[in-house]
């Protein structure tokens, strides 16, 4: 049963087509890498699925809700959260207070604090940097460390899915690596479904799963990521050779 | 045929049309001929001047600007040194210079240098100010405004301080005001396709890329200042004639608002909106006051109580903003053909993307 | 010695009524990038509603003479009151809409209240006798304050760490703070927009309400026009202490208060009358050195 | 399309609803350019009432050369540009007499179109000296006495009676009327003998507190006498209420815009207060006139006169109906000429002096009103001996 359904997705921005109907399904506990050049749509497929910019026409299911057009905290509270691009970490709050935010959600129901506490916990236990100067303004932070603070504020509302959008961007490839294995780690743990913008094709195929290649706002390709690798199609519909 | 005179040939059309409907509004106080009427529509085409001198600025620059009103009450005041009998001035304002108290001009010849002086006081201003942006503009200008106000307000001997200056000539014919309200409407949209407005405009919807691409922002910025500070000198001047008589806060706070109020509502990114602006509401302002004076149907008299007409006025502002947050024209120019504006953008409604810090 | 402690004092008062306007606009702005022109008003209404509507000179007590702690109250609901209101009616429409539209509409608003009250009241000034007993004078080292000064001060004091500690302490304070910085992650990550903008319309009226108290104490008058003055030099503040940051608006608020009262003291007699021309002088050195402000929320910054 | 045609039609439908009539000698017109809503509304009406009773008492005693009185009004909504058209449309209406508001920079801008068409105009209570032939032109009076003379009066009185020598000289900037009494109170000061001016001060009528003002006065060696203070509603009960709870107990000396009860609950049990008056709203006016006149306005609009601002209105009907009813005719020049003539003219609320040279009143009978504990009442009257040179008030 998929936990995420596109049909016919399409974005606009005043005359401006960003995603050209998109249908896509996402099951359960699964990795999609969505990749393609610059300006394919990728960010703004991943906005409309968090309710940030309304779609133009489709329709989006999540969790057997159609969220089309909800707002992003209502979308939030079945269990989806984003991390977009450019890791908005609330500069002004301490790393504890960043990752508190998240936890709003919830509150009102029984034993929320304790669920809280150790969800912090966890976190912690996952992205040990973030203990250590939890009161230190998240502003100081290093990318690396931001990357790190933004996944763990994105665990702490318990999503079913997490989206995020190009966490290696900005990053030498060492603290990359790092994010990845704790991303992998973390979707053994918890069954976590994961939906990874990644501009890098190699960096998907290194970690495996499902894979789709988007360019001029359309899916072009859908397979396993691993298969598809060097395939000559691949670079085809990455560049748009032979194509006109 | 260079790109200019393309350019001009293709949006001649928006100022024709405006003036054509200005000399409508002109017909009509002729043809109707009572004095009160024709009072009411020379404060619809000063209110013209002033709106699209405030467009100059704010609508080409996308910065609202608090401080406009400070340029009218400098020319308002000019008209009044240069036009008053020097009998009068010898008294009322003894700290004149003795060539000025002596002078007494023609009240057109006065609007002209009051526009001059009105310019001047824009450049000096304008160079200090023009290199903000944003909120921190808009409270600077505003900064600015507040010091003429309290300088105007107690310059005993040069401006007769809080007490009215009269004495003023009064014009009360309507043509000299529809000439200057077509002026301004013509500057304006010389100004908008020159290369300066063109370059302003472009700065306005993508700041980062204009100057990227070398337009120096705040030099076109103090251009359209100064342009639009001698459009509402000459605005200031014409108001002293109206009434012949001046105060300084008839050019403070109440003039700085409903002055920005009609721009925004008729569509801040169009000169064809600043002047639907006041049309439309100053036409609004005065049916309200019309049924609040009381209007005879059949044998009753049904009259709106007192004082309705401001809160009225106040409530279908806001329903015309929410229901056009780009004002009644949006950013559209009235044209034959359905020729977009200059740079076709939506500067009034904010892009839905996460415009701070996440954006792609 | 006594002379210098009096000018503290009056500056400190004086700064603690621009320090809570400001505040209760920089509120407003954190979460919605509005400047509330209707602050002004709501200070008024917040004062005209211990009164019963009635045009003649002699105002007509309502609420007035309920003692102070139920009158306080009633006073700080009815301005937290109508902000809500204001924001339910007209403000939510304007999500979408850009900051010259809303700035317009707050505007027009403020205008609605203003011409209301004057309906209802109508414009000559009714005298009050609100809280009679802060103008008592004390005496502190030797200076005779008005009791009110003192009170007002610590009353701002005490709002001060009042609004620090909820915004630091309670969740609901930590999601404001949150969505004041990027109200649209905040969303992302469950924060309800509607409710913290309620939140902050609401403190925000009832800032307004408290000034409105210490106003109407001290001048013995409710005035329809009295919250004008006050909003002006708030809404400088705001922008001086750098849009959005709180504490930014307070310092800033205190400095304008300090600013005015020292040039009263020390300007020639004939240059007094010209004492704010120098205080707006001020505020555009200000703002060329520090466009941003002078503790620039790190969030508002155009990211390119 | 549609727009323009809509923005066309309302026009023309304003427009049908005001046509001209020219005023004519077989009709008495009286047309009041005054403001009936916004912020002036509160000081013009009751002055307005007032007059419209000074019109009854004529239009019942059988009108004016035979005729009746008719009464046009037009709206100036408390801004000028409307003012000026209010003015317009009275005088489309046939007024003989045009009455407009109360301020003088609110009232200018009508009465310099009544100055232009050539008809009489008069000021409900403008105490400006512009409200004349300085500041309109030849047709144009005031119905009210002169700031200055409140300023003079307060100083000389305060001198004579009280036996004040040390004066403090505390003026509030906003507006001319401000200026005026203080104007009033230098003019007078110098001719009293012993008489000095320990300190001055400015403030702003909208100043939050005036602290700093007041800290300004409690550093003088010892306290003054008493303190000439020119200020006006609303700003003047908060100067007063800080001043004394300041514990300043000096005399305070004022114009008569603090004039009126209403406020006095905002400044428990005020005392040594003083402010002169044309009449006394309280009921203890030497002359029992006013008391039956503040009777017949209590009667005619419900409430009692709130300040002594009501008087001038019925003086102004009292004034120009006589010198009608002198010249035979509403002809403006005519009426002028008689104005003119009146020197010490009695009227309920003092002897009133036209001459070509001052439209206004440079020297007025004022009785004194003083407050004790919360309490005001008419304690004493004072006319200054010698009038206020116009050359000073022009200053």
């Amino acid at each position: 049963m998929s936990l995420l359904k596109l049909a016919d997705v399409t974005i606009r921005y005043g005359r401006l087509t960003a995603v050209r109907s998109v249908s896509l399904s996402l099951a359960e506990g699964e990795i999609l890498f969505i990749t393609g050049p610059n300006g394919a749509g990728k960010s703004s497929l991943l906005r409309a699925i968090a309710g940030v910019t309304p779609p133009a026409g489709g329709r989006i299911d999540f969790a057997d809700h159609d969220v089309t057009g909800r707002a992003p905290e209502d979308i939030a509270r079945l269990g989806l959260s984003m991390v977009p691009e450019g890791r908005d970490v609330f500069g002004s709050l301490t790393i504890e207070e960043n990752l508190l935010v998240g936890t709003g959600m919830h509150a009102g129901e029984r034993g929320w604090r304790a669920r809280a506490a150790s969800a912090l916990e966890e976190v912690y236990a996952t992205f040990p940097i973030l203990k250590d100067r939890r009161n230190a303004q998240a502003g100081l932070l290093s990318g690396g460390q931001q990357q790190m603070l933004v996944i763990g504020r994105a665990l702490m509302t318990n999503p079913r899915l997490i989206a995020i959008d190009e966490p290696s961007l900005g990053l030498a490839p060492n603290i990359t690596d790092q994010v990845y294995e704790r991303l992998i780690a973390l979707r053994r743990q918890r069954a976590l479904t994961l939906l990874i913008v990644e501009q890098s094709s190699t960096r998907a195929m290194m970690v495996g799963g499902r894979m789709i290649l988007m360019r001029g706002g359309q899916v072009m390709m859908d397979g396993d990521a691993s298969a598809m690798g060097q395939s000559e199609a691949m670079q085809d519909a990455y560049f748009g050779y032979g194509e006109h | 045929m260079s790109a200019r005179t393309s350019v001009a040939r293709r949006t001649l059309a928006t100022p024709l049309i405006l003036s054509a409907l200005l000399i409508v509004f002109a017909l009509l106080a002729w043809f109707v001929g009572s004095k009160p009427f024709n009072q009411t529509i020379i404060d619809i085409f000063l209110r013209v001047i002033l709106v699209v001198g405030l467009y100059i600025f704010v609508g080409n620059s996308g910065v609202i600007s608090f401080g406009h009103a400070g340029f009218t009450c400098l020319g308002a005041y000019a008209a009044a040194w240069l036009t008053m009998p020097p009998m009068m001035k010898q008294t009322l304002l003894p700290g004149l210079p003795e060539w000025l108290t002596a002078l007494q001009l023609p009240y057109w010849a006065g609007a002209g240098l009051a526009a001059l002086w009105a310019a001047v006081w824009a450049a000096l201003f304008g160079k200090i100010l023009m290199r903000l942006s944003g909120i921190a503009a808009s409270i600077a200008t505003f900064a600015m405004l507040a010091m003429i106000n309290t300088i105007y307000s107690n310059w005993e001997d040069v401006t007769g301080a809080t007490s009215s200056v009269v004495g003023i000539p009064i014009v009360r014919t309507v043509w000299p005001y529809l000439i200057a309200a077509i002026l301004a409407v013509f500057i304006a949209w010389a100004h908008a396709i020159s290369r300066a407005g063109l370059a302003l405009r472009a700065a306005r919807d993508e700041p980062t890329a204009a100057s990227a691409s070398g337009i120096d922002l705040p030099r076109e910025r103090l251009i359209a200042f100064v342009v639009s500070g001698a459009v509402m000198g000459m605005g200031g001047a014409l108001f002293a004639h109206s009434i012949g008589v001046v105060t300084p806060d008839t050019f403070y706070l109440g003039l700085t608002f409903i002055t920005l109020s009609m721009l925004v509502v008729g569509g801040m990114g169009s000169l064809s909106g600043a002047v639907i602006g006041v049309l439309f509401l100053s036409v609004l302002i005065q049916a309200l006051r019309w049924l609040e004076a009381g209007v005879t149907i059949g044998a009753s008299k049904f009259a709106l109580p007192n004082g309705v007409q401001e809160i009225a006025l106040g409530v279908v502002m806001i329903l015309i903003l929410a229901r056009r947050p780009s004002g009644l024209m949006g950013n559209k120019e009235l044209g034959w053909r359905r020729a977009g504006s200059v740079a076709p953008d939506v500067s009034g409604q904010k892009q839905p993307d996460l415009s701070k810090g996440v954006s792609k | 010695m006594s002379a210098i402690l009096q000018i503290l004092f009056d500056a400190l008062s004086l700064g603690s009524l621009y320090a809570l306007g400001a505040l209760g606009i920089a509120l407003i702005f954190g979460v919605m990038r509005l400047v509330n022109f209707a602050h002004g008003d709501v200070i008024a209404f917040s004062i005209f509603a211990l009164l019963w509507p009635s045009t003649d000179a002699v105002a007509v007590i309502f609420a007035g003479n309920l003692p102070w702690f139920l009158l306080v109250p009633f006073v700080l609901v009815m301005g937290a009151g109508l902000s809500v209101l204001a924001e339910i009616t007209v403000f939510r429409r304007f999500r979408k809409a850009s900051p010259a539209t809303m700035m317009i509409a707050s505007f027009a608003l403020g205008f609605v209240i203003r011409y209301f009250l004057l309906m209802l009241f109508s414009s000559r000034p009714k005298s009050i006798s609100l809280l009679p007993a802060l103008s008592q004078p004390v005496e502190i080292l030797g200076a005779r304050i008005p009791l009110l000064q003192v009170i007002t001060i610590a009353v701002t004091v005490a709002i001060l760490f009042g609004l620090t500690s909820f915004l630091k302490r309670t969740r609901f304070g930590l999601e404001m703070r949150a969505a004041a910085e990027n109200f649209t992650m905040a969303r992302v990550l469950g924060v309800r927009a509607n409710r913290v903008i309620m939140g902050a319309f609401a403190l925000s009226g009832a800032l307004a309400a408290a000034i409105g108290l210490i106003l109407g104490s001290q001048t013995g008058t409710a005035d329809i026009q009295m919250g004008a003055n006050v909003m002006l030099m708030a809404f400088i503040a705001t922008v001086i202490g750098g849009l959005g940051s709180l504490p930014g608006a307070v310092i800033a608020g205190f400095l304008l208060g300090a600013a005015s009262v020292v040039m009263q003291v020390t300007l020639p007699i004939d240059a007094r009358p010209f004492r704010d021309a120098f205080v707006y002088g001020a505020v555009i050195l200000v703002l060329i050195f520090r466009p941003q402000g002078l503790l620039a929320a790190r969030g508002t910054k155009e990211r390119v | 399309m549609k727009r323009r045609t809509y923005l066309t039609a309302t026009l023309l439908g304003a427009a049908l609803a005001s046509t001209p009539a020219r005023a004519d000698d077989d009709r008495i017109v009286v047309g009041f350019a005054t403001a009936e809503s916004g912020f002036m509304q509160a000081y013009d009406k009751p002055a307005q009432d007032a007059a419209m009773i000074r019109i009854k008492e004529i239009n019942d005693a059988g009108g004016l050369l035979g005729k009746q009185i008719e009464v046009v009004n037009a709206d100036t909504k408390t801004d000028r540009a409307e003012g000026a058209k209010a003015g317009l449309s009275v005088i489309d209406q046939g007024a003989d007499l045009v009455v407009v508001s109360c301020d003088y920079d609110f009232g200018a801008p009508a009465a310099l179109t009544a100055e232009s068409a050539g008809l009489v105009s008069f000021f409900l209570c403008a105490e400006s000296i512009k409200a004349g032939i300085q500041g309109v032109g030849p047709h144009s009076f005031s119905a009210s006495v002169l700031a200055a003379v409140q300023g003079a009066t307060m100083a000389q009185w305060s001198y004579e009676k009280k036996g004040a020598r040390s004066y403090y000289r505390l003026l509030d900037t906003w507006t001319e009327y401000n200026k005026g009494i203080c104007d009033g109170f230098d003019w007078a000061l110098p001719q009293l003998a012993d008489a000095t001016l320990v300190g001055e001060d400015t403030f702003k009528n909208e100043d939050a507190s005036i602290a700093a003002q007041i800290t300004r006065i409690k550093s003088l060696p010892e306290e003054p006498d008493a303190i000439m203070l020119c200020t006006m509603m609303p700003g003047a009960v908060s100067a007063i209420k800080q001043i004394r709870a300041a514990g300043i107990n000096s005399m305070i000396l004022n114009g008569s815009g603090v004039d009126g009860s209403y406020w006095l609950s905002a400044v428990p049990d005020l005392s040594n207060f003083f402010v002169p008056v044309q009449g006394s709203i309280y009921g203890d006016d030497p002359n029992a006139d006013v008391t039956a006149f503040n009777a017949a306005y209590k009667e005619a609009t419900g409430g009692d006169p709130s300040t002594q601002y009501v008087y001038p209105g019925y003086v102004l009907i009292d004034v120009w109906a006589k010198a009608v009813e002198r010249a035979g005719t509403t002809d403006a020049d005519a009426v002028v000429a008689e104005l003119e003539k009146m020197n010490e003219e009695p009227t309920l609320f003092g002897p009133r002096t036209f001459s070509s040279e001052i439209h206004h009143q440079n020297k007025a009978r004022y009785l004194i009103v003083e407050t004790t504990n919360g309490k005001p009442g008419v304690v004493d009257e004072w006319t200054i001996p010698e009038a206020i040179p116009v050359a000073d008030l022009m200053k």
